[in-house]
Formats: structure tokens, sequence, C-alpha cells
């Protein structure tokens, strides 16, 4: 196992590279600087601050010392925020998604589980069709649109829960979390559905019955394990795409979290932020990939005793 | 007495998308304790259909039961309610399936399963607690053969082979003491001297517990030996039944006797043709591969220094039990395994160590027939797409002639002109295989590999198809490599044998003297293996 | 297959039942007591307040929400009033003016004290103002000194002798400062936050003076002479102020604490009040302002404010170089519909730079809606009823409001001037840069006054001004500007000549003004003393909460 | 099985697509969605002659006005009629919707295909590309095409091509990885059928079923981040619309005019289910195992 893992993080290193020097280069080469802004800046005032960034030297001097820094973990400073690293401002935002995400994964895989499993059991009749239409709906359903609406239903017209915030449990993280995972639910649910029809034709599903097993036995025990192993697969990749696409969300509820720093980070051309985030997540990604394949590894006995075996 | 079973009129119809297919119809049997009754028949006889009936197996919707009644010790299995056929399952009535590789649940322990009608018995006064239950699993197995149990009952499926599945599988089927045990075809998918012991170990455990056996097959042979009686069905009907002398030697019925006649016996009939010339030569030829399925990498050494000649005009038998390396070695010939070391020379050509694009010409010349007619054929791809296929791209036919060409080959290959344009789900298991000739032959090539090309077919069908490959040898003055594990097959076909074990060819020779004195240990238990179709001789080898 | 139908039937109820089911799962985890309850009770004002600010180092802040928050934690010399914006006591309890106007001496407060305890006198101005003009520091505020003797020179490194600048401590108490000529709106300057004082030790403690953001704005670190403390930023989440018992004026402070939102989506932002997170908002939708008006609810709150939103015109454009086509352009736009009809926020139609009464002044009237007049315009600059004039672009940077004004006047020009008109949106910095690049032929623009005087309008468009960008010039307009107006020795007279100016650039027209911004706030009835002026400013010294409303 | 259309089949010769045709014909929903689909596509042709206002025709006082007999869907805040504005922007959103796909579509089959095939290092290099192409900051990306390259259309195209392809291209691989050791695929190798050949007859074909699903919830998610990089600035600008913008819009006014949200919603679902119905009949009728009824 720990061969396997470490082969695919010396991987990770090239990708990582390219990533660092394409995103700089896109960054670099995008129009409006990080201090430019509608009140006209005076010249000495930017070569001042331009001084203060080093963005005064030539690109490629900038580029070597940011990967010396990088590779020391320094991502250097914020330009938008004076005084802010960005390793700092990572790490404030960073617990915050982290917990979004969970929390959004938790409703998506409880719903999107349920709602495939249910599916599965009577292919083709209503309970198959309606939960699979409201996925169908769910994995089109924009969080721009989702987030509202919850909103108004539960927070302003109900007055249920917060309408925005990160203070309370579990108050102010329901909607958020239903809001980013709903669309993930509906993927798994999709999912879980196929794994499920999949598992149940097989051979051994039909000794469990003619053992005389109980239905719910039959699914919970035999079905489910190997039923989910897509969901499994998906899970790596969906969370660290979660927590990217974390923004809307985000935003919508005032959540303090990593992926407003992405987006703004972008608008605001803070080069190091830009930069400091994208190489996060493209962390993020890989890890969470390497993650899933190694859940997916141990799902499977006859790997697993390989591993063992090493 | 009453019958322990007593079956009267079965119907099974299943309703589906393409109109009503009477699976079962008016189908009518008996069996009494310590009783084996064999229900024989072909694929889609329903044979099957009507065991699974009698458990509530059959997926409902396309599956109904039409009528009839399955009186179980006074109680009727087709009309009672779920539990009640609760309490039955696994617990009065068990089961046991054709193929052990794929009906044990690969993510749980054997021991898990094997205790599972145990600890969930479906009357709780009968639960049991797990220790208990993990005791009495490993007496069974025990029981059942199998050596250092309590280790074993940790162990997953897939650390089992396919005989020792099958030996779970009846300790399973077992454990709850029931009163009847149904075989699904146990053996048709183990090797010969597997088969020869389950067979053993199922009459035995019958005897020691004195259970009534309900024992599914395609094989005449294979029941010879254990059958008390047996019902031969078809298409759905029962054909004959009676008690198994009877049936064997004085059947009334055509399909019964085209059933015996099938079953390939004795050399074969047709003159050597080999000629002096080697088309093929392999020396020391080695085929590892690299198994990167697990994170862990692990070498399979599955050819180990292979060494041997095909005489053009001969058709070369190569026999040995799944896992042996037999059909690797055939596609290394043909280049389509990765060989390690060693040379394969074709012709007098060497093929190892030719780039992909240089074989091209010659892979035209040298064609693979394989085993498994459903997966070897596109799915997406109608009849006459996968002929034409081959014949366009090697420029053997054009635009013009090409629909000409691939009727003529479906003429050599007995398929009607009429099906051209149908896909390979819309035909039999034996029509797939001849579609699979056909484009092997559709090169006009002078090597043909054939990896098990019947033995996922009936015993009838195997028949006809072993025929068609004969008389096409005959016409296109083919060369054959033909792999089976099946002796009788081999022997059928084949003017010379190889006989491979654990990747080593561990002896060769002309069919009928190597049959007459084989020289391994390993090659006498082969040939000891193989039923024959006479209860007599049978009862006596399983006894013995 | 059949079954289907049923599906897409019941997909809407299904999609309803997720909803329901995970409504179940939380009901009754709702908020007990809203922040405003809340804060009520403990005298703790809930503030929208935009965005997350850069920094709170006065002399580096540039936004308005800095403003806001350093408004609270550090004061100037002298205050606005919140009505009349007239100078009262800050740090100085009082100051006397020269009779030519050019020389200020301040009288520090005895008791003014730094949040630390610190005593806080006329010599910690003096540094302030050093460190401010230290050009290392990216000051861009800087100009506000440069009304003080040689702070300019000082500022551009012609002079390096800071002794040289016309800021003087007296003594511990007294401070004297000179300018080059009398500027009425000094006073003023002086309530902006870059000529706040800061607290040297701090600074000096977490490095250099001219050092670039360093870690002294921090809670914890942060020393003021504010009504309000720091204690606690946390990024995108929330800052705290809460009294600060060392603030001479502390008795008067009625406010406990202050926590200040970033709250830079004003749909959150205005849901938030609805919710009672709120006591003020920083903004309001534009499409929710006339709902909360037809609805004439109390808690609106739109007041004019000093700036004006109009429309650039590259004079560089060969086609829009003629006057003539900027004024038949200027005429076709419908104010009054645009303001009435589109954005419905109280927002007051603009004919000239300058808002009305600033500072008394009234900017001439010689524009007005006219497309008869306009067309006629178009034809004698060669373009009879619009033919032959080129495709032109409106660029705007990507926001509702900015859409909505322009999708209008594009339809405006298409209908009185019969000409083909495109919009080009960008995302902010990519407009700022085809902007200040001139690579664009009309783009929206808007200017929010930092003091109240029309030289602060109006000094914009002098030749090649940072903030000009239309490529206009007019030395005339400049000599008036920039010297005849800083000599003039009365108020009117100073008026006069601005009022001669403005019409300068009525005539030529390089900018076209649309509307005088107002300023919208959701304002909770529990809040009082709340300022309504056209610097939008509030006085956290003032406000204070009254519980059991509503 | 059915053998009357089999055997007519037989005789007519069909192939893989006029036999999908023949059991697509066969499937209510499927054909309800087709129609559905051209009849909007048709709609949208003829928009700019059956459209009963002009799409800019503003009347700031008639702004904002729920349904009624001379607007049939309202009208929006400048006072255009909904209706008009919906059917305008579905030319836009459908032509985005089906090109981009289309376009995300030829990329990713092939790219994923060929990487499935190959394996091994090819395999890994490849993927690891997919993966940095993930991880690029994509906004930033967006605003440099539009700087570069100006605003059209057809970058539109090219840039939502280049992030929806990527997804696509994983499925596609996973699919390939199963189906390259199946035995038909070995057959096609041992008649010596060259790699391209074999990817292109006799893997790609099988993936058909995954892929289309994918796509089919493809386009309705296209459609709405044209809307996103429409406010980035690339793509359309006012007052052209799309359906993606109407419902950005829609959403700021959800309160306050409802109708501005939900038509655009309306058409946009109803493309979506369009889509998902003709997708699965297209999957079924492509998949000659499923039989002819």
């Amino acid at each position: 196992m720990l061969r396997f893992a470490l082969g695919r993080l010396l991987q990770a290193i090239p990708v990582l590279l390219v990533v660092i020097t394409m995103t700089f280069m896109l960054v670099h080469s995008a129009p409006g600087g990080p201090f430019s802004a509608d009140k006209a800046v005076p010249e000495e005032v930017l070569e001042a601050l331009e001084a203060q960034y080093n963005l005064d030297q030539p690109l490629w001097q900038q580029y070597i010392s940011y990967l010396g820094d990088v590779l020391q973990g320094d991502m250097g400073p914020s330009f938008k925020y004076p005084g802010r690293s960005v390793n700092e401002l990572i790490l404030s935002g960073l617990g915050t998604t982290a917990e979004l995400g969970m929390y959004a994964m938790m409703v998506a895989i409880f719903i999107g589980v349920i709602a495939g499993v249910t599916a599965s059991m009577r292919p083709n009749t209503a309970q198959d069709y309606v939960p699979m239409t409201a996925a169908m709906i769910g994995i089109c359903m924009p969080s721009f649109l989702l987030g509202p609406l919850l909103v108004l239903i539960f927070g302003i017209h109900l007055e249920w829960l917060p309408v925005s915030g990160w203070n309370q449990i579990p108050g102010d993280k329901i909607l958020p979390a239903i809001t980013l995972g709903t669309g993930y639910a509906a993927y798994i649910a999709r999912l879980s559905r196929g794994g499920m029809l999949e598992v149940l034709s097989q051979d051994y599903i039909r000794t469990a019955r003619a053992k005389g097993l109980s239905e719910f036995l039959i699914i919970s025990k035999h079905a489910l394990r190997g039923g989910l192993i897509p969901v499994v697969a998906f899970l790596g990749p969906a969370f660290a795409g979660l927590l990217g696409g974390s923004f809307v969300v985000e935003t919508i509820y005032q959540i303090p979290g990593l992926g407003r720093f992405y987006v703004q980070a972008a608008f605001n051309r803070d080069y190091t932020m830009i930069l400091g985030t994208t190489v996060f997540f493209a962390t993020l990604i890989i890890l969470f990939n390497l993650l899933s394949d190694m859940l997916a590894v141990w799902l499977n006995p006859k790997l697993r005793q390989q591993v063992r075996g090493e | 007495m009453a019958a322990l079973l007593d079956v009267k009129n079965l119907k099974v119809h299943f309703h589906t998308r393409n109109g009503l297919v009477k699976a079962v119809d008016d189908v009518s049997f008996s069996v009494n304790a310590g009783e084996t009754l064999a229900i024989v028949g072909e694929s889609g006889s329903g044979k099957s259909v009507t065991c699974y009936s009698l458990l509530d197996l059959l997926p409902k919707p396309p599956a109904k039961i039409e009528g009839g009644t399955a009186m179980f010790d006074g109680e009727d299995l087709l009309t009672c309610d779920k539990d009640r056929m609760r309490h039955f399952r696994g617990n009065d009535i068990a089961m046991i399936f054709q193929d052990p590789m794929t009906s044990l649940n690969p993510n749980l322990t054997v021991g898990e399963q094997l205790i599972e009608p145990l600890i969930y018995h479906p009357d709780k006064a009968r639960r049991q607690d797990r220790a208990t239950a993990k005791l009495r699993a490993i007496e069974l197995l025990n029981e059942v053969g199998i050596v250092n149990s309590e280790r074993r009952f940790d162990s997953y499926p897939h650390e089992f082979s396919g005989g020792m599945r099958q030996r779970v599988m009846i300790a399973m089927a077992l454990i709850n003491e029931p009163r009847l045990l149904i075989c699904d075809e146990p053996t048709t998918a183990l090797d010969v001297t597997i088969q020869a012991q389950i067979l053993d170990l199922i009459k035995q455990l019958q005897k020691s517990r004195d259970v009534a056996v309900i024992f599914i097959s395609h094989d005449l042979g294979v029941v010879a030996g254990i059958a008390d009686k047996v019902l031969v069905m078809c298409n759905g009907v029962a054909m004959e039944s009676g008690d198994t002398d009877k049936i064997f030697y004085h059947t009334e019925n055509d399909y019964t006797r085209r059933l015996l006649d099938a079953i390939p016996e004795g050399a074969k009939t047709m003159a050597n043709r080999a000629q002096s010339e080697n088309l093929v030569e392999v020396s020391n030829l080695r085929t590892w591969f690299k198994d990167f399925s697990g994170p862990k990498l692990n070498i399979v050494k599955a050819v180990e220094d292979a060494s041997l000649t095909i005489k053009r005009g001969e058709i070369l038998g190569l026999v040995g039990e799944s896992g042996s390396g037999k059909s690797t070695l055939g596609r290394s010939i043909l280049q389509l395994a990765p060989t390690t070391e060693g040379t394969v020379t074709f012709d007098g050509t060497q093929l190892t160590g030719m780039s992909p694009a240089k074989l091209v010409p010659w892979r035209r010349r040298m064609q693979m027939i394989f085993q498994d007619p459903y997966a070897s054929l596109n799915p997406r791809m109608t009849v006459f797409e996968t002929l034409a296929e081959p014949l366009l791209y090697h420029g053997i036919a054009d635009k013009n002639t090409v629909t000409e060409q691939v009727q003529q080959l479906m003429d050599d290959v007995g398929l009607a002109r009429g099906h051209m344009r149908k896909y390979p789900h819309e035909f039999s298991g034996g029509q797939r295989q001849r579609i699979a000739i056909g484009r092997a032959i559709a090169t006009k090539p002078e090597l043909i590999i054939a990896d098990e090309p019947v033995s996922a077919l009936d015993v009838t069908i195997q028949a006809q198809v072993l025929d068609l490959i004969l008389e096409l040898v005959e016409r296109h003055n083919l060369t054959m490599l033909f792999i089976s594990h099946d002796l009788s097959v081999v022997r059928y076909i084949s003017d010379r044998v190889l006989v491979m074990h654990h990747g080593v060819l561990i002896e060769q020779g002309d069919t009928e003297h190597l049959w007459a004195n084989p020289q391994q240990d390993y090659t006498k238990n082969l040939l000891k293996a193989i039923p024959l179709a006479d209860p007599k001789s049978e009862r006596a080898r399983l006894s013995s | 297959m059949k079954l289907t139908s049923i599906a897409s039937s019941s997909t809407l109820i299904s999609a309803i039942a997720l909803c329901l089911v995970s409504s179940l799962l939380l009901s009754g985890c709702g908020s007990s007591e809203s922040n405003v309850e809340a804060g009520n009770r403990t005298g703790t004002l809930h503030w929208g307040n935009g965005t997350e600010p850069q920094s709170l180092d006065p002399h580096i802040a540039t936004g308005v929400p800095e403003h806001h928050i350093i408004k609270a934690l550090m004061e100037g010399l002298v205050h606005k009033d919140s009505e009349s914006l007239g100078p009262t006591p800050g740090v100085a309890e009082s100051w006397t003016v020269s009779d030519d106007g050019t020389v200020y001496t301040f009288k520090i407060r005895d008791d003014a004290r730094w949040s630390n305890g610190d005593v806080h006198n006329a010599h910690d101005f003096v540094w302030s103002w050093w460190r401010a003009l230290q050009p290392a520091l990216g000051n861009l505020y800087a100009y506000m000194y440069f009304p003080i003797v040689n702070a300019r020179e000082y500022y551009m490194g012609e002079v390096t002798d800071f002794d040289l600048v016309g800021v003087k401590a007296l003594d511990d108490l007294t401070l004297q400062v000179t300018l080059d000529n009398p500027t009425p709106y000094f006073l003023q300057l002086l309530d902006h936050y870059s000529m706040f004082p800061v607290h040297q030790a701090t600074l000096e403690k977490f490095g250099a003076p001219d050092e670039r953001g360093t870690r002294w704005t921090y809670a914890g670190n942060m020393v003021g002479n504010g009504a309000f403390k720091l204690t606690s930023w946390e990024i995108n989440r929330a800052i705290e102020v809460e009294r600060n018992t060392f603030y001479w004026g502390n008795d008067d402070v009625r406010l406990n604490k202050i926590i200040f939102y970033p709250t830079e989506n004003t749909t959150t932002e205005e849901r938030m009040f609805r919710a009672g997170q709120l006591h003020y908002t920083n903004d309001v939708p534009i499409d929710k302002v006339a709902t909360y008006r037809e609805a004439n609810d109390p808690a609106l709150r739109v007041t004019p404010y000093l700036g004006t939103y109009y429309y650039r015109v590259n004079i560089r454009e060969p086609h829009l170089q003629d006057k003539r086509v900027r004024r038949a352009l200027a005429m076709t736009i419908d104010r009054e519909k645009i303001t009435e009809n589109v954005i419905k926020a109280g927002q007051i139609p603009a004919y000239a730079m300058t808002p009305p009464n600033t500072r008394g002044y009234y900017p001439p009237i010689s524009l007005s809606f006219d497309p008869e007049a306009a067309r006629q315009l178009l034809a004698e600059a060669g373009y009879p009823n619009g033919e032959g004039f080129p495709v032109t672009e409106i660029l705007y940077n990507t926001n509702e409001g900015h859409r909505k004004v322009a999708v209008a006047i594009q339809q405006m020009w298409r209908e009185h001037l019969n000409i083909e008109v495109k919009l080009l949106n960008q995302e902010w910095k990519v407009y700022l840069d085809s902007e200040s690049n001139g690579d664009y032929q009309i783009s929206r623009a808007g200017w929010i006054g930092d003091y109240v005087d029309p030289n602060n309008f109006l000094d914009m468009f002098i030749c090649n001004g940072g903030n000009n960008r239309t490529g206009w010039c007019n030395e005339e307009y400049d000599r008036l500007v920039l010297d005849v107006a800083p000599r003039a020795k009365t108020h009117e007279e100073r008026m006069a000549v601005f009022t001669q100016a403005e019409q300068m650039l009525l005539d030529d027209l390089p900018v076209l003004p649309i509307y005088t911004y107002t300023t919208k706030h959701l304002v909770h009835p529990s809040m009082k003393n709340v300022a309504s002026n056209i610097m939008d400013q509030q006085s956290y010294r003032e406000i204070y909460l009254e519980g059991d409303q509503d | 099985m059915n053998s009357n259309s089999t055997i007519m089949a037989a005789e007519k010769g069909t192939s893989l697509w006029e036999d999908a045709w023949i059991k697509l014909s066969k499937n209510r929903l499927a054909l309800v969605g087709l129609g559905l689909l051209i009849f909007l596509c048709v709609i949208s042709l003829l928009t700019p002659w059956i459209a009963p206002y002009g799409y800019e025709k503003q009347d700031l006082l008639m702004g904002a006005t729920p349904p009624s007999a001379e607007h049939w869907l309202g009208t929006d805040v400048f006072g255009r009629d909904m209706l008009t504005r919906i059917m305008w922007g579905g030319r836009v959103s459908l032509m985005v919707g089906f090109i981009a796909t289309a376009v995300a579509l030829a990329i990713g089959v092939v790219y994923g295909a060929v990487a499935g095939y190959v394996g091994g290092r090819v395999d890994a290099v490849m993927m690891r590309l997919v993966d940095i192409l993930y991880a690029l900051p994509f906004m930033i990306f967006i605003i440099l095409l539009m700087v570069v390259f100006g605003r059209n259309l057809l970058l539109l195209f090219f840039a939502i091509g280049a992030v929806e392809w990527l997804t696509m291209a994983r499925i596609v691989r996973g699919q390939v990885m199963s189906l390259r050791k199946q035995e038909f695929v070995e057959a096609a190798h041992s008649l010596g059928l060259s790699q391209w050949i074999i990817i292109r007859r006799h893997i790609i074909p099988n993936t058909l079923g995954p892929v289309i699903v994918y796509t089919t919830l493809t386009i309705p998610s296209v459609m709405l981040l044209e809307a996103f990089l429409s406010f980035l600035g690339l793509g359309i600008q006012p007052p052209q619309s799309s359906w993606g913008l109407l419902i950005n819009y829609g959403v700021e006014t959800m309160e306050e005019y409802p109708w501005l949200l939900i038509f655009p919603g309306i058409a946009l679902s109803l493309t979506l289910f369009a889509l998902n119905f003709l997708g699965d009949g297209l999957r079924d009728a492509l998949d000659p195992r499923t039989a002819k009824d």
C-alpha cells in the first residue's frame, strides 16, 4: 500500500509543478494588475507598491523566487490584504470550507445512497422513477438558485433556520450543507442505483436468498458492500470538487470559507493568492483521488490481502 | 409412503417484452428421502427454472407460476407466503449453484457466509450465537474435506480454488440439516478430476444424512453414477422420466437417445492428415504476466519453458485443467499475449519480437476461436459486419463482392443467409460459435487456435460444432491447435495430444497411444476421472 | 417504460418531498434570539459593512468599508457634524485660522489619550503626517496633504527635509499647519482617515514606519484614539470593536460594541436584515428598493450622495471628437426615465458633474433632454438621422445596475438618434485596464467626493489628470481650477470660478452626467440618531439602540 | 424475440443506427422528448419571424408587469416581452448547449478512449494532464481567452468545451478500460486490425450508453455555465439574452417578479426532461441487446 501511495504522490510532483508554472503565467498575463483601482494610482505610488512585492523584477526571477518560497511552504504575502500571508488566509478559510464540505458530503451520501438503493430495489417502477427523476433535477439545479430558494422558505418565511453565518451548530450549517450537497446527492443516487442493480443481479445474492435471509439482510449485508464501490470511486473527486465549488454557497450564506478567497483572488488579481489557492486545490484533488482509490482497494478483500501480504 | 416432495403439473411462464415463454409446461415429479432425482436437459429446457420456482427464486415479473402444486411434506411451496418460504429456504430445502466462483459473496469471509443460516435463522428459537455457529461450521468444513478449517474459516472466497468453493457451498447448504438438497449443475464449472470428487462427496453426504437430492445437469454422463431416477426435459416439457438404468439402457425417447449419442466417445474417426512439414515451432516459450490488479505487483508464470511443434494439417489437442496455462500458450503462439522468453516460428518465420505492424500480414494466416461465443462477438455488430470486417480489412473482398462472400462464409458454417443482419444476442450459443468460427476462417488462415470452442455449449450442439470444425479443417486444409479441458472431446477430434499442468507441458503423444498407456500420474488421473454415460461403471467408479 | 409518465408528473412532488424531508430533519433548531434583539439588550450594533476591509491602517486603506471601521477606531483633529457636515472639535478642542486663511493653529485637548492610555499630543500628528507622506508606503490619499506647504514637494522627493513642510508642534498641545493657499475645505480634510494620527510606538514595534501592512493593525496590536478599540478581526466573518474607556468623549458614547459584517452580496445582506441579523445594511439591492418604497417601509433610508454617475466619452475616438455629437448623445439620455423607471432607487437626474448644493455650490444648468435638437446637432455633425454614424460601444463593468442603465441608454440612443450602439461588459479589473488605456469609446464611470467641495469634482478633468481618462484637455479650464480658484478671496468669487469652469466642461461634454448617487440603507427601528447626509457619514458617538422595538 | 421487425430489418439490411431509429420510434417517452426538442429548435429558428415583439423593444412605463393578455409571460424591468426574450434566449442557449457539448463530446470520447485503450504510461500521462487542466483557475483562464481573442460565440464554445470534456474523458476511459479486456476486442486484435480501427469500430460504439446519459446531463449545465461566462464578459452581451442569463436575473428578483424566474426556468427544465427521455431512449435503442419493441 505504502509503495502504491508513494508512487502516486511522486506522480503528483510534476503535476503540481506544471500547475504552478501554467497558473503563474496565466495570472501574470491577465489584464489589470493587483493595484489598479478606479481612483487613479499615481505613478510613484505604483512603483513603490510594485517594489514592495518584487513585481519590478523580470518575470522569470519572480517565478524562481516564488518556486523557492513555495518549496519552503511559504506562499508569499497577499497583495490584496496587506500584512496577511497567503498561508494565513488559506488556513483561516480551510477549516470552515472543510467543515462545510464534510456536512455537504454527509447530506449527499445520506440522501443519495438511500434514494439510489430504494430505486434499485424495484427497478422500472414508480419507486425507481420518482427518486431518479428527483436526482436528475438535483443534478441540474444550480446552487445559486437552490440556495436563495431554501433561504426564503426556511430562513425568511418559516423562520426555522438562520439565513447566513457560521457560528452555531447545527443551525446555520444545515441550509449550506443541503445547498452544496444536493447536486452530489443526485449523482450518488444515480451511481449507487447502478452499482446496486449490478450487484443484485449477482449469483451470490441468489445464494443469500436461497439461504433464507431477509431482504433487509440481503441488501444491507450482501449487496451494499459491492454496490457502493462506484460511489466510493466518485467520492474522492467529488469532495475535492465540492471544496472548490463551495464559492457560490459561501457567498449566499456569508460563510468565511476558502471558496470565496479562490474567486475573489481571481477578481482582485491577487497573484500570490490565486497561485496559493490553485496549488492548494490541485493538491486536494490529487490527494482525494488517491484516498478514494485506496479506499476502493480496501473494500476489495482480494486486493486488501495483497496489501497485507506486502 | 408419501414422497418428501411431490410436484404436480408445474407451469411457469415468462411474460417478457418479446411475448410469452412457457419455461416449464406441465411438469410432474417426486422425490423421496434418501433418493436422488436427476433432472437432465439442455440450456433452455427449463430444468433450472423448475427448481428455482420451488424456492421462489425466480424474478417476478417476468416469471409467473401459472399452475401446479409442489407439496413438500404436506405443504404447498408454490402458494405459501414469504415468511413461510423463508423457513423452507436454507432450512428444510437447501440449494447448491452451478458456479462456485460467483455464488459466494467475495466481500465476506466464507465463515461469515457459512453461519448466516444459523445466526439469522427464521425462527428465533433455533437461532444460535456466533460461537456455537462457528463450531458447527468448522465441523462441517472438515466433513466436506477442507483441511485446517479453523484457519480457513476466516478466509475470503478468492482464497479457495473452484473445487474448494463448491465444497464450501455444499457445507453451507447442509448447515441446517436440510431434508431436500437441490444441486443446480454443481460440477459443470469444474475440472474433471474435481468434478469426480464433488460427485463423490455429494453421494456420501446423501448416504450419511439420508437427504433427498435433486441433481440438475445437462450432462447424462455426470448423473449416470449418482441418480436413482432421471427426468429428461426439453423446452419446458418432460420428455421422459424413470429410474436411471431404464433411461440409460432402454430409453424409448428419441430426444434422450440423441442426448446419449451426442456424448463424444471413442477415438477420432477421421484419418490423420498431418504432413511432415512443421507449420509452427515453439521452443522454450515462457510467458509471465505482471499482475497490476492489486496495489502490489505480483508475477504470474502462466507458461514455463514450453516447446512444441504443430505439423501442417494436423489437429493438435492441448488438454489441461483450468489455470494450467493452456489458453495463454495458445495466445502466446498467436502473439496475442506478450511472450517473455523463447521463440515462436510460423512457417519458417520467427514471430516473436515482431512489431505489431509487421505482424498484420501474418495474423491473416493464423486465427483464433474463443471459448465464450457471448463475449467474443461485438454486441453492436451484425453478423454481416462481423464477417465482413476481416474480408474488407485484408482486402480479400471489396464493396461489391463482400456480401456474396459473407453469404459464402455463412453457408460454410451452416448459418441461414437470412440472419445476415441479426445481432449476436439474437442467436443461440451454438449459432454464435458458428459466427465466431466463420470470422476465424474468413481470412483463409492456415492455422487456427481453438480455445475451448465447445465447452460452453450443450452436448448436442457441441457434437454438431465439433463435426463442423472437423469438416472445415478437411475442406480448407487447416492446421489446428485444439485447447480443451474435456478429454473426451479432445480424443474425439485431435490426432496428437499435449498435456499441460501448472504451465508446463508434461506429456505428449498420439491420441490413442496416450489414452492407451499414459505415462504421468496426472494424466492417468485425468483419464480416470472422465464420466461415462454408463450407470453401472460409474457407480462402480464412484464407490471405489 | 410505461411507468415513466408517472415519474415525470411526480417529479415536482418528489422534489418538494426532498425539501420537506430535509426540513423535518432540521426543524426546531431555529435560533432563539436574533442578533438585533440581543444587540438591543447589550448595546451591540450589528452593522453590514460591504466587503472585507483590506487594511485598517489609515494611511494605506482606500475603500468605504475601511472608512466605516477606521472612523470607529480613530479620529482626526476635527469631526464633521453629522447633519451640517460643518467642523466640530475632535482631538483638537479648538482652533484658530489666520486672516489670510493659510495658517491653522490647533489646540489639542489635554485629556486626549490613546486606547492604551498613552498621552496623545501634537507631536503624534507631526510624526503621523511625516509617515503618511513616505512614498514607500504607497498612500493613495497623499494628495489630501497637498494644500500644506511643501507637502507635495516632500512627497515627490523634491524636498527632503520634513521640517520645511508646513506642520509644526509649537508645544505639546499646540499644532500649527501652514497652507499654500487658503483652502476652505481644509478642515474637512482633517476628518478624512488619511490624515488621522497613528500611534508611533505601536507602529515601530511591528516594523518600519513606512513598511506596508505590518501587523500593527491586527486585533490585540492596534492602538487608536477613537471612541472604540479593535477587539477581534475574523477574516470574512466579522470585525468587532468595543468601547474605548480612555476616549476623551467616552461618557457621551452610548454603544458598547459594534460588529462589522463583510456583506459583499447585497441580496444576502438584505435577507440578513429581514432575519434580524443586522441593524444597518451597507446597501439595498436595487430591485428591492422599489418594493420597500411601495410598502413605504420606514426601514428604508434613501439619501442623496455626494457622487455622480456619468459616462466618459473617449475624445480620441474620431467620430466622438465632434462636441456636437457628444452633446447630441447627452441630450438623448432621458435621465428621468432612467431614475424613475429603471433603477427606481430615488437617484436624482444629473445635468452637471458636480452635485447640486455642494457647500452652497449649484452647477450651471445648460443640459436638457431634447431629442429634436439632438437630431439637429447630429445632422450638423454630418450624420443626418444617424446615417453613417459608426457603431459605438458602451463599456461597463459587470454589475446589475450598470447593465440596466446601459441597456436603457442603448435603447434611447437607437430610438432618438437611430444609431447602432453595442454594449460591452467586462470583469472589473479588465474594465479598469481598458479604461485607463483609453481602450474604449464610451465607458460607465462614477465619482464619489472625498470632501464637500466642487474642487473635488472639477479637478478630475485637468489635462492628463489621472482620473480624467477621456483625453479631454483645456488649458483655460486648468488655469481656472488650479490657479484662479485657490487664490479666490471670497466664497462667492470662488464659486463663480467653479461655475465658469464647469460651464466649459458642459459645453464640451467629455463626460455625460447621468444621475447623482443616492445612498440606500435598511435601518432597524431600534437604531436611533442615524444621520443622513450627502457624505453618508455616521457618528458612532451619537448612535444608540433602543430595545423593546417592534 | 419479436421476429417480424428483425426479419424486416434483415431484408432491408439496417445498420445500427437504422435499428436504433426503429426502436426509438417505438419508445413513446423518447419520442415525446424528441418531439419537444424539435419543437423548441423550430421555435428558436423561426423566432425572428414569429416573435410577438422585438426582443429589445423596451417600454419603460410597462416595466415588470405580470403575465397579461398582451404579454403572455409578462414583461421584464424594461417592459420587454418575456415570451419574446425567452424565444430569443432559446436560440442562444440551445446553440451553446448543443455545439459546446458536441465539442466536449468529441474531445472527451476520443481522448478517453485512447487513454483507456493504450493504457500504461500513456494513460498515466494523459490522465495527469486532465488533472492539471482540472486544477487550473478557470476564471483567469476565461478572462485571458477573452482578452487574447476578443469576444465571440466560437470562443464561448471553445471555453465551455475546454472544461466539460475533462469529465467526459474520465468516464469514457473507465468504460474503455473494462471493454479492453473483453474477448471480442482480443478477437479484433487477432484479426490484425489496427489499433485505431479497433478503437473506432469496437471500443467507442460500446461506450455509447454512459456517454449519452452523461451528455444529457451536460447540456443543461452548459447552458448555465454560459450565463456565468457572459457575466465575465465572454459570450453574449445585452440586449441579447439566453435562458441562463434570464434565470440569473430572475433569481435576483424572484420575490418581486417571480415570473421572470419561473418561465425561463420552465423552458430550461423542459429541455432537460426532453433530453433525459430522449437520452434514455437512445441509450436503449443503440443497445442491440434490448429488443426492438
